[in-house]
Parts: structure tokens; C-alpha cells; sequence
């Protein structure tokens, strides 16, 4: 009895060790993919998952990178910081090439040194300053951080919508409270201020007390800042409150804003980075084929994972081997086009804290959808190709 | 003046949400000793078979309603009582906290995982067309809320007055050993008691839906304020529960607009702990030690 | 049984030391992470496992210990400055609490305490000049004790390692002496204990701010394993997590949160190859775990050293006898 | 001066009063009986003594010291002890570690609880209550383990191991068999020669008239008589207390 | 027929046993009252009877059925009742619905509602009261109001457990004054009582128990006059 026992635990030990030493088949480059899959952040994570999904099923359907197949693993933080930085570290065991996430800004604020010291260059789909003011050389955003969205979109609201007597509704966390004080920045640098600043609880249900306050405040113009459900149930609200403020905002137009929100959206006008319904041909048929794949059209979150994931293709290449510290080097103060890589799908620009600079979209929600009325180009530039062999 | 008004029919109005959530946790509170903690939860669960039944599967209203009703009563009453409080009634109060935090968990994310992280849209029930009274707007939806909070609790608060069931109901709260010796199956009365509160969540989850969208997560909220409301109010009175949730929607919505939003989850709870502090069978309760 | 006991402990203690040199980054962290949480596991077992004062406000206490390193890190003040700082704070504020909880019982009093944390919470997130507000603090530091810094992962852990040793003794200390029969007494049969001479008010209140104090330390160890915290890691969820540790270990029992502490933070990370559905898993296991051993896993654990010491099963902890009903007191 | 003096004691519980205007005092040194039919107010009286329960009205005086406020742990520490009529025991614990436990707040502060851990002292008073109650088989065994004979053992055995100067006995005979009831009888005489105080509530009248040299009644939560074994016997109004007219 | 037959039951509360073999028998139409000095265990015969303790050793038989260890559900609705000692009212709930709740089991009729109006017949006091809470009525009150529930489902037998325990001297009277008038009707019934004097003097038949034992029985008269007995209650 007890041999077999001790013959059975030395079985399992050898099987484990064997496990461990063996090599994962060296043809494929690893991809981990880090989200919030569970917990608050679950919507955010699921585009994220399924944007970088669609990507490698692209990618490999063109033959990979350098003739190398992609694979994923999924990492899920639980929307909590404290275990994304375990699962930073799991990830990490596996040997990834690169690292795509983490979306929640304080999820990436205290894991992405982890990815720094292995090496593995981070791509997130945070929007944070915070995350670019680190200094950290291993750290890209595949979309605008809130410093340079909010630069265009401010002044999109300035000289465009002449907007005078603005409004601010933003949601109290570390994602609401960086926009807010990026909004406020902006406004100051051209000499203007709200004339209502007001903060709201995420999951908040009733808006009513904020609204009220908005209209008190004399406001033509409403900026929205809060998570998708939120800036629902708050358009709807003020909708049927019938304020005569013209509703602004980045994630306002998502289109998992709009499905909740209904009629009540109609009239909302963003500044957004990318759009289903963008102008750019390439763009419309990654939203067609993402929603014909996970039935639901891909917001922002789902094309920078898309983006993010072409991003690390565009350097592998440029570089000519996968090689983390060059493609790292290359990715840093060089300009990627969508004619070299389709798959960026817009020509971008990453600068030496890993921030991008993109052009970008104008849209109006009508019938349910958004429209774009207006494309942006970049903030700044004209920007150079930089060769990295 | 006109904000304040309108600030009253917000508060109002999310309130009976929270008072219609909150009268569940009175009567399973009264009739087993029982604290539900995934209460928010059973709010949310028949708001999701509502969408199933129908935008899903298309059922005209009448018939969703019907469907949703017959099957969380089955499963969030029946079921759970059979299963969970069944067995750990007899082991005090702390195993059954943790065993409905389980289950809070399990409803939670096996609607994420099974169905959706996203917000569903649901279709608003009743026009969302302004209605005004003077500069005072409000909608038939926010007016059938209220009414209809105060006629299901003024409907069960007649019906525990006025049936044998009822009667039943208070006897077992007031007096369990004697309500046995009068012939009163204890157990199978708090089975029904689960069933009633299960058929009450999801009355509420149909008022709670189109406000709130039908998300995965949105009962940890309710279940919260619920909580608070029955407190408040008096954990031993359904008509607390009434008064517990039109109080901490008002509170919340005043406090938001004239103190501090940055706090706005703060002041219903001091309320609470100063109501549990001074007065703990709460404002509308009445003192236990009658028993 | 003493041979048993001496051979166990330094087994452990063995293991303990030496086999974080063979683990690799990712089991380190989990492994430094389960010794903070068995603090503030230990800390919510003295309050509630022996003194039975149900606690949702542990996360909040726990911040007191983050942020009073956090803050006073960059000001120049040694580390264990701060952990004294943080810990003194969450004892003061465990008393304030306590009193409270004298008077309220059961649900109130978790109702007391979870609004305690949420207060908490909009306060550090509220008080943006002190606390950095929803952005947090990043960078926190770790301690160095001149030349001998605890910079590396490894590092820190024996630092925490160091830690933990301290409070399990300490708090195996309180617990065998005349406190701890003190806090049983008073848990088993509190109007007995009291006409023994047990006053309820100093003992309840001690088991609450030294429960609270025990989450200060664990907070303070908290921030700097992660370099970062902001106040969305101190929420009623994370209370709750420690609940279930305690709850689900053993309540009362000296072993049970060294067994929650493990399972409720390496469960979920071995359920995680099932991808989305291990939380659902999770749940399910604290469901069926309740069902079936309401006592917790400890008594999964008294049966498998009953079978090491090859003692039959004692019968140490037989359920208490059924309350007569009222109606049938006898005459 | 009497050792133990209460005056005017009233307990009301909302419409029901359970205790009105009692007065009794207690000598040093004596052996008083307390007897009652059923819901008389004894243990009610007990209770608002021990500070378990507070007194609607009236004063409870010790040594001369007013101790109606007080919360039954400081009524313990002013050297008064009891047991119960429902046997009340620290189930979890054994025989042993329930007298220690009977006896470790009386010495020290809460610090130095915490720090001293020497306890032969009374440890080898608790061994020897052990023996002397006749628990020495068991005192190792948890006290939910005991029989009930045994429990109400060990509940007489928790009031004395503070060494009290007045002990308060609730119904010891209670659902004892007579070979015990002889034995406890025994203890509590011998006991009462080495100078302990004791107050009985007790049923069983054979042991009161033969214990007591003093005995008081209630009735209807008030004092109804008080006097010798055989003047209670013969009192008219405790016959029709007890059985009627 | 004997209406109710108790064999020499045991039982008690977990360890701890009080009756230690009772054996009694009440015929239909009779008042038999069980008395004894305190602790003999008097109100513990009927927790047992009525199926609230479970009876370790002997035998129920209850119109000739055996009903060891039965529910309360099942003998009330065989006809037996109890009313236990001490305040058990609802007190939240109003006098009338108190006394309806007595009838739980049985259907609302118009037969009910007229044994309703007998009750009030009985205890004027209670129509009075009707609307009132329960919990605000005075001790003798409630005590009428729990004999008059257990009216309401026309039992066969009564178990009545001190009705007078507590109650001031008035009140008492007044008590004994119903439970005489219930018998001319025709109710049986089984009680305990405190004031044995009073008790046996209503009784047709009394079992005194001492120590959870038959001790003596006989006619009321007898038991009262039997100094015996007395000397029960102050030792010898």
C-alpha cells in the first residue's frame, strides 16, 4: 500500500518535471495577452481579447511574422491590480515575445515594471499619463494617452464647436480623474475653464443631482467622461430631463455606449481615435469582420488590440528578427505607415515615452451608429521612417 | 425651488428601486433568520431571463414576464432554499453569509461567462416622454416605478395583514416554537417565504432594467442599497423597507447635488451607522425585545 | 505529540527559507503575497474567529498600513517608521470601532463595518493632496537596513517572511495566554464568561484593534510587493476576500488561516488554466465547501494529522449542544 | 453588618413585573435559603445581584459598597460568585480549563494576563476541586463531553474557584441523583464551616429545611416570608403560596 | 374508552432526563389536573405528550390511537391542544388575529366565525380588545386569549399548562371562573397549576408527580385532603 503510494507521488513528479523541461514548440512566437477578463473591467477586457485574437488569426493567415506562426495565452487580472502583477509574472514563465495589456491604468501602473525588468516589451491599451511619465522604455500605447487625445479633442471643441460656457461630468477614478485634469489643462492653456466640474461614482445610476447642476451652470456644451454603461444611463437621463447642452465626449460614441443608451445618444458627438465607421477602408473591414466573429462591433478597445498587436509585427519586421531589445529600440521615435503594414490600419507615430500620435476621427451619433463627420490628422509632425536592422 | 423638486422625483424614484429590492431581505430576515447577501444578485438574474425570454426568444411581454417569473421563483426560491439554507440554517449565521457570497460570485460570473461582460440594452417599459409639471419634468417611467413599488408593497403589506399565509408568515417571525405548536410548518413556510422574495426580484429586476441596463455586475450596487434601505427603515417591518429605500434614494440624490459629490456614497451610510448606533431596530422597526 | 509538533514547525520553517531560492518570479510573488494575506488573515481570526466580531472593514484598516508607507517612504522615514505609523493607526482606529461593535451585534455590525470601509475608500480617494486620490502612489520603496537592502523579490519575501514569523508568534502568544482562554470563553458562552470575571468591553475591543492592527502590518508589507496602490485595492471586495479566507479556514482555530490564507489565493491561480470559468469554480467550491465543512478546511486538516499521528479522530471539537428552544426551557 | 443587603429591588419586564420591593440581607458566615414556587423571581434576583441583569429599581449593596450599576465581571471581582439553573459551561474547553478560567480574572491586570503565563497556583487549586468534587476521571474531557450530573458538578466547582466570599446557588440539586445530591449537600455544609457564604435557590425541600438555618420566600416576585426551616414549614401563607387555597 | 392514556413515559432534554416512567389516564368530560412540588416535572408530561420532547421510553395513546412521538400538526388536528405556560401570544399581531391563528389548520367558515363569536362570549374582555396588539394586553388577558385560540378548534382535549402562573389574585379567580365554565359544557381537560389547592378543587381526577414519578392519585377531593400531599410541597 504505502510503496504504491510513494511509487504513484514519484510518477507525478516525473510527468511534472518533464512537463517543465521539454520545450513548447519552437516554430510559434508566444503572444501573452493580459486583460480584464473578469471583475469591472470585463467588457473592456473582452474587446481587448478578441482585437488581438482577430489580429494573430491575420497575421497567421498571411503566414506570420518572418514565417513564424503567432500564438496567445490569456492572462485574466480580475480587473485587480495586485493580481494582474501576478499574472504579469505568470506570464512572464512563458517566455512571451511581447505582452499585450493591460487596459485598466492602474492594473498597468503596477505591473508593467515586471514586464520591464524580463524585457518583454508591454503593449497596453492604457490611456493614462501616469503610465508615460514613468520613464519606462518598455512601455507602448497603441493609442493616444489621455496628454495627446485630449489635445485634440480640446481643440476640437475650442475651434470647431466654438464652445464657450463647457461642462465637465467625469467618472471619480484614476481613468475619469486623468482625463479630467488633461480636459482642465487644455482648456487653461487656451485660456478657458468649466463652468460645471462635476464627478461621479463608478456604476452610479441616477445622474439627476449632476444634471441639475449642469443646467444651473448655464453649460451650451456637456463633456462625458465615464465608463460605457455609465455614459448611457447618463444621456438617457438627460435626454428625458430635455437639457439644452450639446453632449461631447471621447467613449461617449462607443458602440457599446450607444447599443445600452438607445435613441437617447443620438446627437453625441466624439473625438475618437478610431471607429467601425471610419472613412478608412481597411478600418471598416477589420469592424465588419470582428463583429461577423464575435457578434458585437468592436469599440476603440477592440481596434487597439487589433493595432497593438500589427504594432509589434511592423517592428519585428523592420528589425528582420525577433529580437525584443531592437524591437523595443525600433518601436521608440519612429513612424510606422499603413502602406508598409495594413494592419495598422492608419499611419502612426510612436515617440520616445512610448506615447503615439494618430490621426483620428470626428463623430456624430445618428440612428443608432456613428457617423464620422470629420477626420483629424496628427497632433503633431510630420514625422520620419527610422530604419532599425 | 425647481431642482429641489426635481432632485425629489429622482430620489423618489430610485428609492422604490432600492425599497423593492430591500422588502425581500425583510422577509426572509423575518421568517428564517436568513441574510442574503447575493440579493443583488437575485435582482439581476431574472433581469437577464427577462431579455432572454423576451428580445431573445421573441415572447410577447405578458408571456416573458410569466416565464421569468416561474423560473427564478424555481431557482433563486425553491432551489435555493432546498439546497443552501435547508442545510445551513442550523449552522448559525456566518456559514450562510459566506455560502450566499458564493453564490453571489457564482450568479455573477457565470452570467459574464455564459452570456455577456457588456450592457444589454432593455427596452424602457413605459414612455420616457417628458411630462411637465411646471418647470418639474419626470416620465411615466419614473412615475409607474414609484406607483408600482407602492402597490406591490402595499399589496404584500395587505395580503401578510390579510391571509392565513400572511398571518402565517408573521406568526413564524414573531413566535417560531409557537407558531409550530399551532400547527404551523415552519419549514415549509420559509420555502415559500424564498419563493415570494425570488418573485419580488424579479418584479424588481423589470423596473430595475431599463434604468440600470442589464449588466452582469450591476446587483452588487443594489444589493448594497437594499440593504442599507432595509436597515434604515427596520429590518422587522416591510413597510421599512419602503421608507428605508425612498430615504436613502433621497438622501443620496440631495447630498449629491448640495454637499459633495465626491462623497455621494458616503451619507447614506452615515445615516445607517447613526440609525444603527441610536435606534437599531431602525426608524419604522419595532423594538425585539417584545419577543 | 510534542516530537510530532517540534518536527512540523521546523519542517515548515525549512521549507519556508529555502524554497523560495528554487522558485521562479511569478511563484515567489504568489508565495509573499499569501504571507501578507495569512497576516491579515491572522488579524480577522482574532477579531471574528475568537472574539466573534464580524469585520468587512479589514481592507480599510490594511490601507491605513499602505499609505503610511507609501507616504512616508519619500519623506525619509525608515520603513519600519512606517509600519509602526500605519499599524498605530489602525489601532486607534480598531478601538474607535470597537466600541461599536460592543453594542451592535451580527449583521449590524457587519453593516457598521462594511460602511466603515467604503468611507475609507472615498476617503483616500477623496483626499487627493495626502493620498495621490484615484491615481494612487507609485514607486513605493522597499526597507533597507543600512548597507543590507531588501530590493529584490527574494529579498523582500525573507523580509516579509521575517514579518509574518513575528506576528504568528505574537499572535500564538496572545492566543495561549490567559487572553486567548479569555476570547474562547467569551466566544463559547458569553454571559458565563462575564460573571467569571471576563470583562467584555476591554477584551472585545483589544481583539478588534489588535485584529485591526495585525491588517496595518499586513498593509504596510502590502505596498511595496506591489510598488503600487491605489484605493481601488482597499474595497469591501477585498474585505471580503479576507473574510472568506478565515471562514473558509477555520474560524477560531490557530491553523485556519494559514489554510485560507493558501487556498483562497492559490486556488484560484491553479484553477486559472480553465481560463474564464475558474472563478465560477471558486464560488462554486466556497458553496460546496460551506455545505459539507461549515467548520472549514481545518477539519480536513485534524483528520489528515490524525492519520499522521495515527490517533483515532478525537473528539476535540464536537458541535456545541442544541440551544434548548424557548418554549421548552425546562421547568 | 450584613455582608450582602438588597433593598427595594424591583425588575419589570415591559407589562410584566418579575421582582417588586424585595429586601433581604445576607450575614457573613451564613447558609440562606431561597425558596419560591416557579416564576417567583429567584433567579431573576440572582440575576439583577450579578449584574446580569439591571434592576428596574432598588439597590443592591456589598460590604457596604452600592453594586446595583455594576456589570457582572466587576461583581465577580468584588468577590461574589454563582451557578445556574440551566447549566452554563465553556462546552468547548475541558473540566480543568474550565475552573482555570473560572479563576484567571481574579489575579493581575489585562497586560499582565497577557504576559504571565504561571499558573501552578491555580492549577493545583483547580486539581484539588478536581478531587474534591469527585471529577478527577474526567478532567481532562471537554465539559460538553460530561454527563449532566457532572456539569452541574463542574458548575458548582467554577463558583468556587475564585475562592468568593459569597457563593450564589442555583438549583444545584436539580436533576441530580440522590447519591450526588447527599454529596453535594456535604460539600456545600462543609464549605459553609470554612467560612464561605451561600444563598440557595433550591426545589428539592428536604435539602433546604435541612441545609438552611434561614430561609426566605418569594412569591409572585415578593418576598411573601423569612424565617427558621420550622417556621417557613408551618407559615400559612407559603402553603398557599405553594399549594393553593 | 380512556380519552388520553400515558404508559410510563420517559424523557427530559438531551442528557438530562426528567420524567422517569409517568403513566396517567383522562376520560372525556373530566378536569385532571397533574400537581407536584417543583422540578417533579409536570410541564415537561406535556411538551412530551404533545410531540415537543421526544418520549425515550413508553407509550402515547390518544383516543384509543397511538400518538408517541406524533407532530403537533397531527394531534392538533386529531383534537388535542396545548397551551403552553408563560406569555405566547403574537405581539405584534392583533388579539383577533391571534385567536384566528389557533385555527391555522382548519378552514375559514362560517362555522368558525361563529365559534369566533362564542369565544368572545366566553372572554368578554377579548372583543373588547379585538383590534388591539396582543403585546399590549395585560398578563390575565393574554392568558385568556391563548385559552380562547385553543377554543377554536373544538378539541377533544386541553392541555393547559399554569394557566394562572403569574397573575395577580382578581385575575386568577376569573381563570378558574372559565375553566369551571368550560367544563359544564363538556371540555376536557388535562391541566398543571400551581395553586394545587384550587386546582384539585375543580378536578375530577389529580396525579401528583414528584421527582419525574407518579407519587399519588385520586379523586380531587381526596388529593386534597390528603395531608400527604402537603407535606410533598414543604418537605417532611
Amino acid at each position: 500500500m504505502r510503496r504504491q503510494r510513494i511509487l504513484l507521488v514519484l510518477a507525478v513528479a516525473l510527468v511534472a518535471v518533464a512537463g517543465m523541461v521539454l520545450p513548447a514548440s519552437a516554430q510559434n512566437v508566444k503572444l501573452a495577452i493580459v486583460a480584464e477578463i473578469t471583475g469591472g473591467g470585463a467588457p473592456v477586457g473582452a474587446m481587448w481579447r478578441d482585437g488581438v485574437s482577430l489580429a494573430v488569426e491575420d497575421i497567421n493567415k498571411k503566414g506570420g511574422i518572418l514565417g513564424r506562426r503567432l500564438e496567445t495565452f490569456l492572462m485574466d487580472t480580475q480587473s485587480d491590480p495586485p493580481t494582474s502583477v501576478a499574472v504579469m509574472r505568470r506570464a512572464i514563465n512563458e517566455h512571451p515575445f511581447a505582452i499585450l495589456g493591460t487596459v485598466y491604468s492602474s492594473s498597468t501602473v503596477a505591473n508593467m515594471d515586471i514586464a520591464r525588468q524580463a524585457g518583454v516589451p508591454q503593449i497596453t491599451g492604457s490611456e493614462s499619463v501616469l503610465i508615460t511619465q514613468k520613464g519606462n522604455p518598455n512601455i507602448f500605447l497603441t493609442s493616444f494617452t489621455q496628454q495627446i487625445g485630449f489635445a485634440k479633442l480640446v481643440r476640437w471643441v475650442a475651434e470647431d464647436l466654438k464652445a464657450e460656457k463647457i461642462a465637465l461630468i467625469y467618472v471619480n477614478n484614476a481613468f475619469g480623474r486623468g482625463g479630467r485634469e488633461m480636459f482642465l489643462k487644455f482648456l487653461k492653456d487656451r485660456g478657458k475653464s468649466v463652468v460645471a466640474d462635476l464627478s461621479t461614482e463608478p456604476q452610479q445610476a441616477d445622474f439627476t443631482a449632476e444634471l441639475t447642476r449642469v443646467r444651473a451652470s448655464g453649460a451650451t456644451h456637456l463633456m462625458i467622461y465615464s465608463h460605457e454603461e455609465e455614459n448611457a444611463r447618463l444621456m438617457i437621463q438627460l435626454r428625458k430631463l430635455g437639457l439644452a447642452v450639446e453632449p461631447v465626449g471621447d467613449n461617449l460614441c462607443a458602440q457599446t455606449t450607444i447599443d445600452p443608451g438607445g435613441e437617447a445618444m443620438n446627437g453625441a458627438k466624439c473625438h475618437v481615435p478610431m471607429t467601425a465607421a471610419s472613412p478608412v477602408p481597411s478600418m471598416l473591414d477589420v469592424g465588419r469582420r470582428f463583429q461577423e466573429k464575435y457578434g458585437r462591433v468592436p469599440d476603440h478597445n477592440g481596434f487597439k488590440a487589433y493595432i497593438g498587436t500589427h504594432m509589434v509585427k511592423a517592428a519585428v519586421e523592420r528589425v528582420g528578427a525577433f529580437d525584443q531589445a531592437k524591437v523595443r529600440d525600433c518601436l521608440h521615435n519612429n513612424l510606422f505607415t499603413a502602406a508598409e503594414e495594413p494592419g495598422l490600419l492608419m499611419d502612426v507615430y510612436v515617440d520616445d515615452k512610448g506615447d503615439t500620435d494618430r490621426g483620428s476621427f470626428i463623430v456624430q451619433v445618428k440612428n443608432r451608429k456613428s457617423e464620422v463627420i470629420k477626420v483629424v490628422g496628427m497632433l503633431g509632425g510630420p514625422y520620419t521612417k527610422r530604419a532599425c536592422r | 425651488m425647481t431642482d429641489v423638486l426635481q432632485l425629489f422625483v429622482a430620489g423618489v424614484s430610485i428609492g422604490a428601486i432600492y425599497a423593492m429590492a430591500a422588502i425581500g431581505f425583510v422577509l426572509l430576515w423575518q421568517t428564517s433568520n436568513t441574510i442574503n447577501f447575493a440579493q443583488g444578485e437575485f435582482v439581476v438574474l431574472p433581469a437577464f431571463l427577462m431579455v432572454l425570454f423576451w428580445t431573445v426568444f421573441r415572447l410577447p411581454f405578458a408571456a416573458a414576464l410569466l416565464a421569468t417569473l416561474v423560473v427564478s421563483t424555481l431557482l433563486l426560491g425553491l432551489l435555493v432554499k432546498a439546497v443552501l439554507v435547508e442545510r445551513l440554517l442550523k449552522m448559525g449565521v456566518l456559514p450562510l453569509v459566506i455560502a450566499t457570497i458564493g453564490l453571489s460570485m457564482l450568479i455573477r460570473y457565470s452570467l459574464q461567462q455564459f452570456w455577456t461582460p457588456l450592457a444589454l440594452p432593455f427596452p424602457a417599459l413605459f414612455s420616457r416622454a417628458p411630462i411637465r409639471v411646471g418647470e418639474v419634468i419626470f416620465t411615466r417611467e419614473e412615475l409607474m416605478n414609484v406607483l408600482f413599488a407602492a402597490l406591490v408593497i402595499g399589496a404584500l403589506q395587505l395580503a401578510i395583514r390579510r391571509t392565513k399565509l400572511g398571518w402565517a408568515m408573521q406568526a413564524v417571525a414573531q413566535n417560531r416554537n409557537l407558531a409550530a405548536v399551532l400547527g404551523i410548518n415552519v419549514s415549509r413556510l420559509v420555502g415559500l417565504t424564498f419563493m415570494l422574495n425570488a418573485a419580488l426580484t424579479a418584479v424588481a429586476a423589470i423596473l430595475v432594467a431599463p434604468v440600470y441596463l442589464v449588466k452582469y455586475d450591476i446587483g452588487i450596487g443594489i444589493g448594497l442599497k437594499a440593504f442599507y434601505a432595509a436597515i434604515i427603515g427596520g429590518f422587522n417591518q416591510i413597510r421599512g423597507a419602503l421608507l428605508g429605500g425612498l430615504l436613502v434614494g433621497l438622501v443620496e440624490t440631495y447630498s449629491a447635488a448640495y454637499i459633495s459629490n465626491q462623497f455621494r456614497d458616503a451619507f447614506a451610510l452615515i445615516m445607517l451607522i447613526g440609525v444603527l448606533l441610536l435606534k437599531p431596530e431602525g426608524l419604522w422597526g419595532i423594538k425585539e425585545e417584545w419577543m | 505529540m510534542r516530537g510530532w509538533r517540534a518536527l512540523g514547525l521546523l519542517g515548515g520553517g525549512a521549507i519556508l527559507l529555502l524554497f523560495p531560492l528554487f522558485l521562479e518570479q511569478y511563484k515567489l510573488y504568489l508565495a509573499s503575497l499569501t504571507l501578507v494575506y495569512l497576516i491579515l488573515a491572522i488579524g480577522l481570526n482574532l477579531t471574528l474567529g475568537y472574539a466573534g466580531q464580524i469585520s468587512l472593514a479589514h481592507a480599510g484598516f490594511m490601507s491605513f498600513g499602505s499609505y503610511a508607507v507609501a507616504i512616508l517612504g519619500p519623506l525619509g522615514v525608515p520603513f519600519e517608521g512606517g509600519i509602526i505609523v500605519g499599524t498605530a493607526i489602525a489601532f486607534l482606529w480598531g478601538l474607535v470601532l470597537g466600541f461599536p461593535a460592543l453594542k451592535v451585534k451580527h449583521h449590524y455590525l457587519a453593516m457598521v463595518t462594511l460602511g466603515f470601509n467604503i468611507i475609507v475608500f472615498l476617503v483616500l480617494r477623496n483626499w487627493e493632496s495626502l493620498t495621490g486620490g484615484s491615481f494612487g502612489i507609485s514607486g513605493i520603496g522597499r526597507p533597507h537596513w543600512g548597507p543590507l537592502r531588501f530590493l529584490s523579490d527574494r529579498a523582500y519575501y525573507y523580509y516579509i517572511l521575517g514579518w509574518a514569523t513575528l506576528v504568528v508568534a505574537s499572535a500564538y502568544w496572545i492566543l495561549h495566554s490567559r487572553w486567548g482562554r479569555a476570547f474562547r470563553a467569551i466566544r463559547e458562552n458569553e454571559m458565563r464568561a462575564e460573571v467569571v470575571g471576563v470583562s467584555l468591553r476591554n477584551y472585545k475591543l483589544m481583539a478588534f484593534a489588535i485584529g485591526s492592527a495585525y491588517a496595518g502590518i499586513g498593509g504596510a508589507l502590502f505596498a511595496p510587493l506591489l510598488t503600487y496602490i491605489d484605493p481601488g485595492a482597499f474595497t469591501l471586495d477585498r474585505s471580503i476576500q479576507f473574510l472568506m479566507m478565515v471562514v473558509m479556514g477555520g474560524l477560531g482555530r490557530f491553523e485556519g488561516p494559514f489554510i485560507g490564507a493558501v487556498v483562497v489565493t492559490l486556488l484560484p491561480e491553479l484553477l486559472r488554466a480553465s481560463e474564464g470559468f475558474y472563478l465560477i469554480i471558486f464560488s462554486l467550491a466556497v458553496i460546496l465547501m460551506m455545505l459539507f465543512m461549515p467548520k472549514g478546511l481545518v477539519a480536513a486538516w485534524d483528520w489528515m494529522v490524525c492519520r499522521l499521528t495515527r490517533r483515532t479522530v478525537s473528539p476535540a471539537h464536537p458541535p456545541p449542544p442544541p440551544e434548548p428552544a424557548a418554549v421548552l426551557e425546562p421547568e | 453588618m450584613p455582608l450582602l443587603e438588597i433593598r427595594q429591588l424591583s425588575k419589570h419586564f415591559f407589562h410584566l413585573s418579575a421582582l417588586s420591593h424585595v429586601s433581604l440581607s445576607v450575614e457573613p458566615g451564613e447558609l440562606l435559603g431561597l425558596i419560591g414556587p416557579n416564576g417567583s423571581g429567584k433567579t431573576t434576583l440572582f440575576n439583577c445581584v450579578t449584574g446580569v441583569l439591571r434592576p428596574s429599581r432598588g439597590h443592591v449593596f456589598y460590604q457596604g459598597e452600592d453594586i446595583t450599576k455594576l456589570t457582572a465581571d466587576a461583581v465577580y471581582h468584588r468577590g461574589i460568585s454563582r451557578t445556574f439553573q440551566l447549566i452554563q459551561l465553556f462546552p468547548e474547553m475541558t473540566v480543568l480549563e474550565n475552573l482555570l478560567m473560572a479563576a484567571q480574572e481574579r489575579t493581575g491586570t489585562l497586560f499582565t494576563r497577557l504576559l504571565r503565563r504561571d499558573e501552578t497556583e491555580e492549577t493545583d487549586r483547580a486539581l484539588k476541586l478536581v478531587e474534591y468534587l469527585g471529577l478527577s476521571g474526567v478532567k481532562d474531557n471537554l465539559a460538553a463531553n460530561l454527563s449532566y450530573g457532572q456539569q452541574k458538578l463542574l458548575d458548582f466547582g467554577m463558583a468556587l474557584m475564585p475562592d468568593p466570599q459569597v457563593i450564589l446557588l442555583d438549583e444545584p440539586m436539580a436533576g441530580v441523583n440522590p447519591t450526588m445530591i447527599k454529596a453535594l449537600v456535604t460539600h456545600i455544609q462543609d464549605l459553609n464551616a470554612r467560612g464561605y457564604t451561600f444563598v440557595v435557590i433550591e426545589h428539592n425541600m428536604e435539602v433546604v429545611m435541612s441545609l438552611c438555618r434561614r430561609i426566605v420566600v418569594l412569591s409572585q416576585g415578593e418576598k411573601i416570608a423569612e424565617g427558621t426551616p420550622a417556621e417557613i414549614h408551618d407559615n400559612a401563607d407559603v402553603m398557599d403560596a405553594y399549594f393553593g387555597s | 374508552m380512556a380519552l388520553l392514556e400515558v404508559h410510563d413515559i420517559h424523557a427530559g432534554y438531551g442528557k438530562m432526563e426528567i420524567l422517569h416512567g409517568v403513566t396517567l389516564k383522562v376520560e372525556p368530560g373530566q378536569i385532571v389536573s397533574i400537581i407536584g412540588p417543583n422540578g417533579a416535572g409536570k410541564s415537561t408530561v406535556f411538551k412530551t405528550i404533545f410531540g415537543l420532547l421526544p418520549v425515550q421510553q413508553g407509550r402515547v395513546l390518544f383516543a384509543g390511537e397511538e400518538v408517541t412521538n406524533r407532530s403537533p400538526e397531527v394531534l392538533l388536528r386529531r383534537g388535542m391542544t396545548f397551551v403552553p405556560q408563560g406569555r405566547n401570544v403574537f405581539p405584534l399581531m392583533t388579539v383577533e388575529e391571534n385567536l384566528l391563528l389557533g385555527a391555522y389548520i382548519r378552514k375559514r367558515s362560517p362555522e368558525l366565525l361563529a365559534e369566533v363569536e362564542r369565544v368572545y362570549e366566553t372572554f368578554p374582555i377579548l372583543r373588547e380588545k379585538r383590534k388591539d396588539r396582543a403585546g399590549d394586553l395585560s398578563g390575565g388577558q393574554q392568558q385568556m386569549l391563548e385559552m380562547g385560540r385553543s377554543l377554536l378548534l373544538q378539541p377533544r382535549l386541553i392541555l393547559l399548562d399554569e394557566p394562572t402562573l403569574g397573575l395577580a389574585p382578581l385575575v386568577f379567580k376569573e381563570i378558574f371562573r372559565i375553566i369551571e365554565g368550560l367544563r359544564k359544557r363538556g371540555q376536557t381537560i388535562l391541566m398543571v397549576e400551581q395553586n394545587a389547592a384550587k386546582a384539585l378543587e375543580i378536578s375530577d381526577y389529580a396525579y401528583v408527580l414528584e421527582l419525574g414519578k407518579n407519587r399519588y392519585e385520586g379523586s380531587g377531593e381526596a388529593i386534597r385532603n390528603d395531608g400527604r400531599v402537603k407535606r410533598l410541597y414543604l418537605g417532611r
